[in-house]
């Protein structure tokens, strides 16, 4: 699906601290993601899932510590200019822009690359993926149904062609087979295209059973950190943290 | 039919200026979801700044792209300066902000240029041309549709058709999702105010002619160019100048057949009628899913 | 600086100066309200500072009576409410003698009562309206200019007199100032002979369509005179209306719209070539003051001599000349007001009357009269931003049936009849 | 809990999202509930409140100068204006730009009834000014709930243009451009002989300033100011919990156009006119930045933003006049410095003057601007998008 | 389906079109008095829109909808309350500006007596209504657990409060039908069960009607599903029969119900 000069690239946080006034968000977290690998990123709601996103990507200014993309510290960057070094996000609960049309928000992903033709191509790639919304591309994206605009968020972020892909929630609102698939698309992007993929999901079992590595965080601050098999087979990690 | 024909002709006219100034307010809709009252005196300062020129003996022709460079300039300043730090806030605040810039324009313009009405020259001859016995339109006239319409299909096709018209409608709607797309959202604001700026210096350059120079020359046309701007559909650069023709016969016709008493009365009467059929104007996509 | 004075309306009897609000040793300060900004300012914010300068111009001549006298106008931005707040601050905060010379209909018709309640001089409202001539409801309320319907009747009947026969149309403002002209033109003229009147709002000389919709009618009933009672603008935007739809009556332009040197700055750089102070070639009016294109006069050089020196910045041009003019009966009144003028004083000086000054019409001030000038003299503008007289000055009544009659030759004075005006 | 009736009051109806109470976690249980004794009744507290008020306005009109009374009066209508349009704006979410027209309306009323042989007395009129408000808002408000943003900017402006046309139109009625002169007698004879008129007037529009802030507060703490918020925050589940939509935001407008009515009949009697170039575009828009630079929501705000009404201007002209400048200087500089006040007032203090009180008093609670999600999950501080 | 007492919702014969989007096809069900019934399908089946067209939020092309027996022609959603119907939304819907306890006692609001004219004099019916109504407010919230937050304004909460918070606003009006959309979204596991338990307890108190892509959830605690796909019913049966229909898995399921019962090591082969 994509030409093998653009690798994934590796992800390395580094001791993020974040807080939202008085309310610390995340307390020191570091992670490592390896080129080409899943981790999924887990826990409790309100345990910081949300806010590790939105610090790498730069929605949220982290107050101290290192984010490296393949190496280049991006911490503090605004948004935009972490987009072009190559990291995309798909924000929880969908993020499409209701007043534009399914195919002015498929293509505003890919705006940023200078290669045109390949942007149109992507967007192609997006239709194919996810048909309901080729038979909707003149549609304007507010009148999707919920699973639609969800599929909408993950096709342009596949728009940008990241190498990094924060997906936050990325089953919210879809149906399981969509699920499934979702999951499928994003193990075969990483195997075939060596995209790297930080993936937080409240469903555990699921993002399980697709990552390389998993991480649990609890008020901010990074509780356990071993491989899928493992974490799940920590009873006490599960019901503490995981709730299965 | 003599009269009703020159009425017609006299409203498309008058018309196309309301068009300028509806498009204008159009764009920083479409461009920041602020309505800039602020537009009609930032015409008139730049309005205020080619009078200079031509006063020290500058052309028309220097003048002219002098009014819609410092409009440009001027509106970037602005946004950049003293909407930007509102614009996360209330939206009313911008609003404020726009009122205050409004205000300190109109009298640092007084101070600067004095109170008195100043004439303005159009550049070229506004007498009539004569069809038969019918007066028609004169050649500013002309010249008053062919720049405001294609200074609108220019902006039509930056949004419509480009990707940085695109990129600035995607940050007017939502800033932080455009972002996150590496919109560089800052950027597409200022310019949006500024391209909003030249036409609105578009439109009090080519009004200044027909009601004079002063600082507060441009009330009125405001907010008729208001008026059009909601009747024509905020978010549409061809309702705007839909909306400005429309108004401009309008008002030319109730002010000859009805009297001028009544122009701004019926301004209101058609709004309103517009509006309880179309509560989002006439131009608007009705299609919207609340739930 | 201002007054001593503590109470209000503390001014009853003789008593000392030093209980005179607005009155020192030294000093009188009297107040005004003008539009300085908003839409109405562009030509009436000049008379506030020409009547200021001309006041320092009297200050150096030694002043009135060893006082020298302070002008002090505040901003009502021709909105009512405003001018209450404004005249209610010169009278309580600034505590100011007199009020001279407010201006507009709309704005100074609602101080009348309170000034009068009060016992503040009210002179020489600025505005052709005839409220300001009812000694008996408002005794300290005066007028100063010509009102419009006396003004109307004089111009109606040079009309009459001139066209005899052709068709007249009217073009008047849809305000007391427009209807009260009318009402004088239509007492002098015809009814058959006028075919249209037609009247329009300010407000639609702020939009690009201006009053085109008016002078097309005109054109269409085949009116040859137009006599209009419009504001500078609006006969600007007439007289280019008239060129752009080739239409070319005989225009006759009341005396408030028909400033030369106003004209001709509005239609000046108006089109390329060929408009500009040739419209106004052969435009008829009127006037009460001395023609300020006319360097002869020696009125004219005195208000040259103050403009260059105070407020060069300003156009020379009759609102310049209409405040100069009002400072200078305001101060030959305060003169005849005594050594320790009272407010009461004040006003007896002026029920005197017979003050002789710029204006070829007299002032005719009286017991009985609050209204001042009640005459003009018949003008016809040049192509070159100039005009002179047609015909000797004449004087009429309010009523629509009062005659019409030549003034006295001598209404006019002389400067340096008054030590302060040297 | 002795203080809290004071609280309410610097808080002002607990108008808004925003306030410092919300966001703490603590005081779950309303006033009401913790309160024995007449305390807990609303009545008793505002009208504790208004009365603690109105003597301490009685020493203050009392002690001070003519003009500074008149100044005072013209507050007092200020507020009332100020307040009607912060319930709707704030409350409600609907903007108004024709709040000057609606007070065109009660100070036509209140001039007409004024006029006759035997005028009422004012306080009638003053009522009948409301009435005739109400009605002119409730035909507004009903073509207003249609409308959103802009649309409703927009419209409601026009409104503010197009009303004063009526008095050319009926000018024989009306009194065209010049309007109607209104007098309304001297002080009662009881006050003594000579007592000051403007503090008179300031006493008339202050007790109805006092009134309408005591109802209005009771307004907006009751289901009826719940119901208003719920609107402006989402309609779509305001109607889910069986409310109106649309009834509810003609109630409101209805509300605030009896408050402007008020004003304009108060502005009617102070001014002693009621003229079409009184209520200009430029009130309305001076009413709404009243509102904004106060605080929006907030009635503690529009007394802020009346006063900020009558002392900005006079406030930059009497600046200005302190030096000696030259004609066209001295005339345009209070214009130049009051705009840049607005600015400088809207940088400094987003959440307009209330807001930076509620600052102060809450400097050591952190407070921490609110996250919000709205429909397209992205988070927003304190405003939602207009729609 | 003809029973004595009238299904508390029935819908007959409903199309709904978009354009020429078809998203509703000669649909028919009912709902039962205490019934829970799921309504399930593919993403943009339109099951959302069903919700809407029962809310009034949709005008239907065609079709019937009958509450309490009663047919219901022009029905605008400010009266659902007022029939007994409540709804949260797919999203969240909290008011973000006020803060919990006024979100849910606005929910109360049709049990409040005091008028217009009370609340403006401040007079104490009203004062007693605001009492009675926080008071019944802060029960349901107690019972919902989320009492402790209050006083909070919604956007301060984690994301499973402010469903619970939404979730009392809608039965705070004691309604006789419920209606749910995807109220699991963005719960973890523990807290779904948790929102089972609890639905679960609705049951014979209310009907209700259950939009969810949660299938533990939605086959734990309903008593009958509805499967929708493009807009028709595709099949309607027990949670047992639905689970094995041929055609569900095929549209709908994909594996995912076996996936339920297989453990996260054979998971992480796959
Ligand atoms: N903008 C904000 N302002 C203040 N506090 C915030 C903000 N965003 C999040 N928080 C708080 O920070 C903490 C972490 O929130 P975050 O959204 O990152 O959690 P999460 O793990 O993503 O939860 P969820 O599963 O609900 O998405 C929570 O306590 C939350 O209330
Ligand atoms: N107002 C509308 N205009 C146009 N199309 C619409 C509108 N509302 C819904 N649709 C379309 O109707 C279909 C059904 O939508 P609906 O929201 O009911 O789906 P859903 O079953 O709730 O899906 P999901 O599980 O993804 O929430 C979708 O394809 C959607 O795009
Ligand atoms: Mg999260
Ligand atoms: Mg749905």
């Amino acid at each position: 699906m994509r030409s093998m000069s653009e690798r994934g690239a590796s992800l390395e946080v580094v001791d993020l601290v974040t807080t939202y006034g008085a309310v610390q968000a995340l307390n020191g977290v570091s992670i490592s993601v390896p080129a080409g690998s899943i981790t999924a990123v887990l826990g409790a709601n309100g345990a910081g899932k949300s806010s590790l996103l939105r610090s790498l990507s730069g929605l949220v200014k982290p107050k101290s510590g290192k984010v490296l993309v393949d190496g280049q510290d991006v911490f503090g960057m605004a948004p935009e200019d972490v987009v072009q070094r190559g990291m995309s996000q798909v924000p929880e609960g969908r993020g499409v822009i209701a007043e534009l049309t399914v195919d002015e928000n498929l293509r505003l992903g890919g705006l940023w690359r200078s290669d045109k033709a390949d942007r149109a191509k992507a967007v192609e790639e997006a239709y194919a993926l996810f048909p309901p919304l080729d038979q909707r591309r003149k549609r304007l994206a507010m009148t999707l149904s919920g699973g639609e605009r969800q599929m909408l968020a993950l096709g342009r972020a596949l728009v940008a062609r990241p190498r990094v892909l924060l997906l936050d929630e990325p089953s919210l609102g879809l149906a399981p087979r969509i699920t499934a698939q979702i999951m499928g698309l994003v193990r075969r992007l990483c195997d075939e295209t060596g995209l790297t993929v930080l993936l937080v999901e409240q469903n555990a079992r699921s993002a399980l059973s697709v990552a390389d590595h998993g991480v649990v965080l609890n008020l901010g601050t990074v509780v356990a950190s071993d491989d899928p098999a493992t974490l799940a087979a920590d009873d006490n990690l599960r019901h503490a943290y995981l709730g299965f | 039919m003599d009269r009703f024909l020159s009425v017609t002709i006299s409203g498309l006219s008058g018309g196309m200026i309301y068009a300028a100034v509806a498009l204008s307010l159009v764009l920083i809709w479409r461009a920041t979801r602020v309505v800039n009252f602020a537009q009609g005196a930032m015409a008139m300062f730049t309005t205020y700044l080619a009078f200079t020129v031509l006063e020290h003996g500058g052309s028309y022709w220097v003048a002219f792209p002098i009014a819609l460079l410092t409009g440009l300039v001027l509106g970037a300043f602005v946004e950049r300066v003293l909407v930007r730090p509102v614009e996360n806030g209330p939206p009313l605040n911008a609003v404020v902000v726009t009122l205050g810039v409004f205000i300190f324009l109109q009298g640092l313009a007084g101070l600067l240029f004095g109170g008195r009405f100043r004439s303005f020259p159009a550049p070229f001859s506004n007498k009539n041309y004569n069809l038969g016995n019918v007066s028609t339109v004169s050649p500013f006239e002309i010249f008053i549709v062919l720049s405001v319409a294609l200074v609108a299909a220019l902006l039509f096709a930056l949004f419509q058709y480009t990707d940085v018209g695109l990129r600035m409608r995607a940050a007017a709607f939502s800033g932080e999702v455009a972002r996150m797309l590496g919109v560089r959202v800052g950027r597409m604001l200022t310019l949006g105010w500024a391209l909003a700026a030249v036409a609105g210096s578009l439109a009090g350059i080519l009004v200044a002619p027909s009601v004079f120079l002063h600082p507060n020359n441009m009330d009125g046309v405001f907010v008729f160019g208001f008026t059009a701007a909601v009747i024509g559909g905020l978010d549409s650069p061809v309702g705007a100048i839909v909306g400005g023709l429309g108004l401009g016969v309008l008002l030319s016709y109730v002010a000859s057949y009805a009297g001028g008493d009544l122009q701004t009365l019926s301004a209101l009467a058609v709004l309103v009628f517009i509006l309880m059929v179309k509560p989002n104007g006439l131009f608007s996509t009705t299609a919207t899913r609340r739930v | 600086g201002g007054g001593s004075g503590s109470g209000d309306g503390g001014d009853k009897g003789d008593g000392a100066s030093a209980n005179v609000p607005g009155i020192t040793a030294t000093t009188v300060t009297i107040g005004a309200h003008y539009p300085l900004t908003g839409p109405a300012a562009p030509g009436y914010s000049e008379i506030g500072p020409a009547a200021e300068a001309m006041y320092k111009y009297i200050n150096e001549n030694g002043g009135v009576n060893g006082r020298s006298i302070e002008f002090k106008y505040k901003d009502d931005g021709y909105n009512p409410a405003n001018t209450v707040d404004v005249v209610k601050q010169l009278v309580l905060q600034d505590k100011v003698f007199a009020i001279v010379g407010g201006l507009g209909t709309p704005t100074h018709s609602k101080v009348t009562n309170y000034l009068n309640n009060q016992r503040v001089p009210d002179l020489f409202v600025a505005s052709g309206a005839r409220l300001w001539d009812q000694p008996d409801k408002h005794p300290y309320t005066t007028g100063w200019q010509p009102d419009y319907l006396i003004e109307g009747k004089i111009l109606g009947k040079y009309v009459k007199d001139n066209f005899a026969g052709k068709k007249v149309g009217y073009l008047y403002q849809n305000d007391d100032f427009g209807k009260d002209g009318v009402e004088g033109l239509d007492s002098q003229l015809d009814a058959a002979s006028v075919v249209d009147k037609q009247p329009y709002e300010t407000s639609q000389l702020s939009q690009p369509t201006g009053i085109a919709p008016q002078l097309s009618a005109l054109k269409a009933k085949g009116a040859e005179v137009v006599v209009t009672f419009t504001i500078p603008a609006a006969t600007a935007v007439a007289l280019l209306t008239n060129a752009k739809i080739g239409y070319k009556p005989q225009m006759v332009v009341t005396n408030v719209g028909s400033d030369p040197t106003t004209l001709t700055g509005l239609l000046g750089k108006f089109s390329k070539g060929a408009v500009g102070a040739q419209l106004l070639d052969g435009i008829i009016s009127d006037s009460y003051l001395p023609l300020t294109s006319d360097a002869a006069d020696p009125w004219i050089s005195l208000f040259k001599k103050v403009h260059d020196k105070y407020i060069p910045n300003l156009p020379f041009d009759g609102n310049v000349e209409y405040g100069m003019a009002q400072a200078i009966t305001f101060a030959q009144v305060l003169n005849g007001a005594g050594k320790n003028p009272t407010r009461q004083s004040l006003m007896e000086s002026l029920e005197k009357g017979g003050f002789k000054g710029p204006g070829v019409t007299p002032l005719r001030f009286s017991k009985d009269s609050h209204a001042g000038f009640t005459g003009v003299r018949i003008t016809k503008l040049d192509g070159k931003g100039g005009a002179r007289f047609l015909q000797e000055a004449q004087v009429t009544t309010d009523e629509p049936s009062g005659a019409i009659e030549n003034a006295p030759s001598d209404a006019q004075g002389k400067p340096g009849d008054d030590p302060f005006t040297k | 809990m002795a203080d809290k009736p004071v609280e309410e009051l610097a808080h002002a109806d607990l108008a808004d999202g925003n306030n410092v109470q919300a966001t703490t976690p603590s005081p779950v249980v309303g006033p009401s509930l913790s309160r024995r004794g007449p305390l807990q009744y609303t009545l008793v507290r505002h009208l504790g409140l208004a009365v603690l008020g109105g003597l301490a306005l009685l020493l203050l009109t009392s002690s001070v100068s003519a003009y500074r009374d008149f100044q005072i009066a013209n507050v007092g209508y200020y507020v009332v204006a100020v307040a009607g349009l912060t319930v709707l704006t704030g409350l409600n979410g609907q903007i108004s730009l024709g709040h000057g027209a609606l007070m065109m309306v009660g100070a036509y009323t209140a001039a007409l009834l004024l006029q006759r042989e035997d005028p009422l007395p004012v306080t009638l009129v003053l009522v009948l000014c409301v009435v005739t408000a109400a009605a002119v808002g409730a035909l507004v408000g009903a073509a207003a709930a249609r409308l959103r943003g802009p649309y409703l900017a927009g419209a409601t402006l026009a409104f503010a243009v197009g009303l004063p046309g009526l008095t050319s139109h009926y000018s024989g009625r009306l009194g065209g451009d010049n309007g109607l002169s209104v007098s309304t007698g001297p002080p009662p004879e009881s006050l003594g002989f000579d007592f000051p008129g403007e503090r008179w007037q300031a006493w008339i529009t202050l007790s109805a300033a006092l009134i309408t802030l005591l109802l209005l507060a009771n307004l907006s703490t009751s289901r009826v100011g719940r119901t208003f918020r719920a609107v402006r925050d989402d309609e779509v589940s305001a109607e889910l919990a069986g409310i109106h939509v649309a009834r509810t935001q003609v109630l409101a407008f209805v509300v605030s156009a009896a408050c402007a009515g008020l004003a304009g009949g108060l502005l009617a009697v102070v001014s002693g006119q009621a003229t079409p170039g009184a209520f200009s575009v430029a009130l309305s828009l001076s009413i709404l930045a009243g509102a904004v630079l106060g605080g929006l929501g907030s009635l503690a705000g529009a007394v802020y933003g009346a006063v900020a009404l009558v002392a900005l201007p006079s406030f930059s002209s009497s600046t200005s006049d302190r030096f000696d400048l030259g004609t066209d200087v001295k005339s345009n500089l209070p214009l130049l410095v009051y705009g840049a006040l607005l600015v400088v007032v809207m940088l400094a203090a987003p959440q307009g003057l209330q807001g930076g009180v509620r600052r102060l008093l809450g400097l050591f609670k952190g407070r921490t601007p609110s996250p919000v999600r709205n429909d397209s999950g992205t988070d927003v501080s304190v405003s939602t998008p207009e729609r | 389906m003809t029973t004595a007492a009238p299904a508390a919702l029935r819908i007959s014969d409903l199309t709904v079109r978009f354009g020429g989007l078809v998203a509703l096809d000669d649909v028919g069900l009912h709902v039962s008095p205490g019934e829970v019934v799921g309504i399930i399908g593919p993403n943009g089946a339109g099951k959302t829109t069903l919700f809407n067209v029962v809310c009034g939020f949709v005008r239907p092309t065609s079709g019937r909808l009958e509450v309490q027996g009663k047919e219901q022609r022009k029905l605008r959603p400010h009266q659902l309350a007022g029939l007994g119907i409540a709804r949260t939304l797919q999203g969240l819907g909290l008011f973000p500006h006020i803060s919990c306890l006024e979100n849910v006692m606005v929910g109360a609001h049709r049990h409040a007596r005091a008028g217009f004219a009370s609340a403006l004099l401040g007079l104490p019916r009203s004062d007693n209504d605001e009492r009675a109504l926080r008071e019944r407010a802060l029960a349901l919230m107690d019972e919902l657990g989320v009492a402790h937050v209050a006083g909070r304004l919604p956007g301060s909460l984690p994301y499973p409060l402010q469903k619970r918070v939404a979730l009392a606003r809608a039965l705070v009006a004691d309604p006789q039908v419920l209606l749910l959309d995807e109220p699991a979204s963005g719960l973890s596991n523990a807290e779904m069960d948790e929102l089972g338990e609890l639905i679960r307890g609705l049951r014979g108190r209310m009907a209700v009607m259950l939009v969810e892509h949660h299938m533990d959830l939605v086959m734990a605690v309903c008593d009958r599903i509805v499967v929708l796909d493009f807009g028709k019913v595709i099949a309607t049966g027990t949670p047992a029969e639905v689970r094995t229909d041929e055609r569900v898995l095929a549209a709908y399921l994909g594996d995912e119900v076996d996936a339920t019962d297989e453990t996260i090591s054979d998971a992480v082969d796959v």
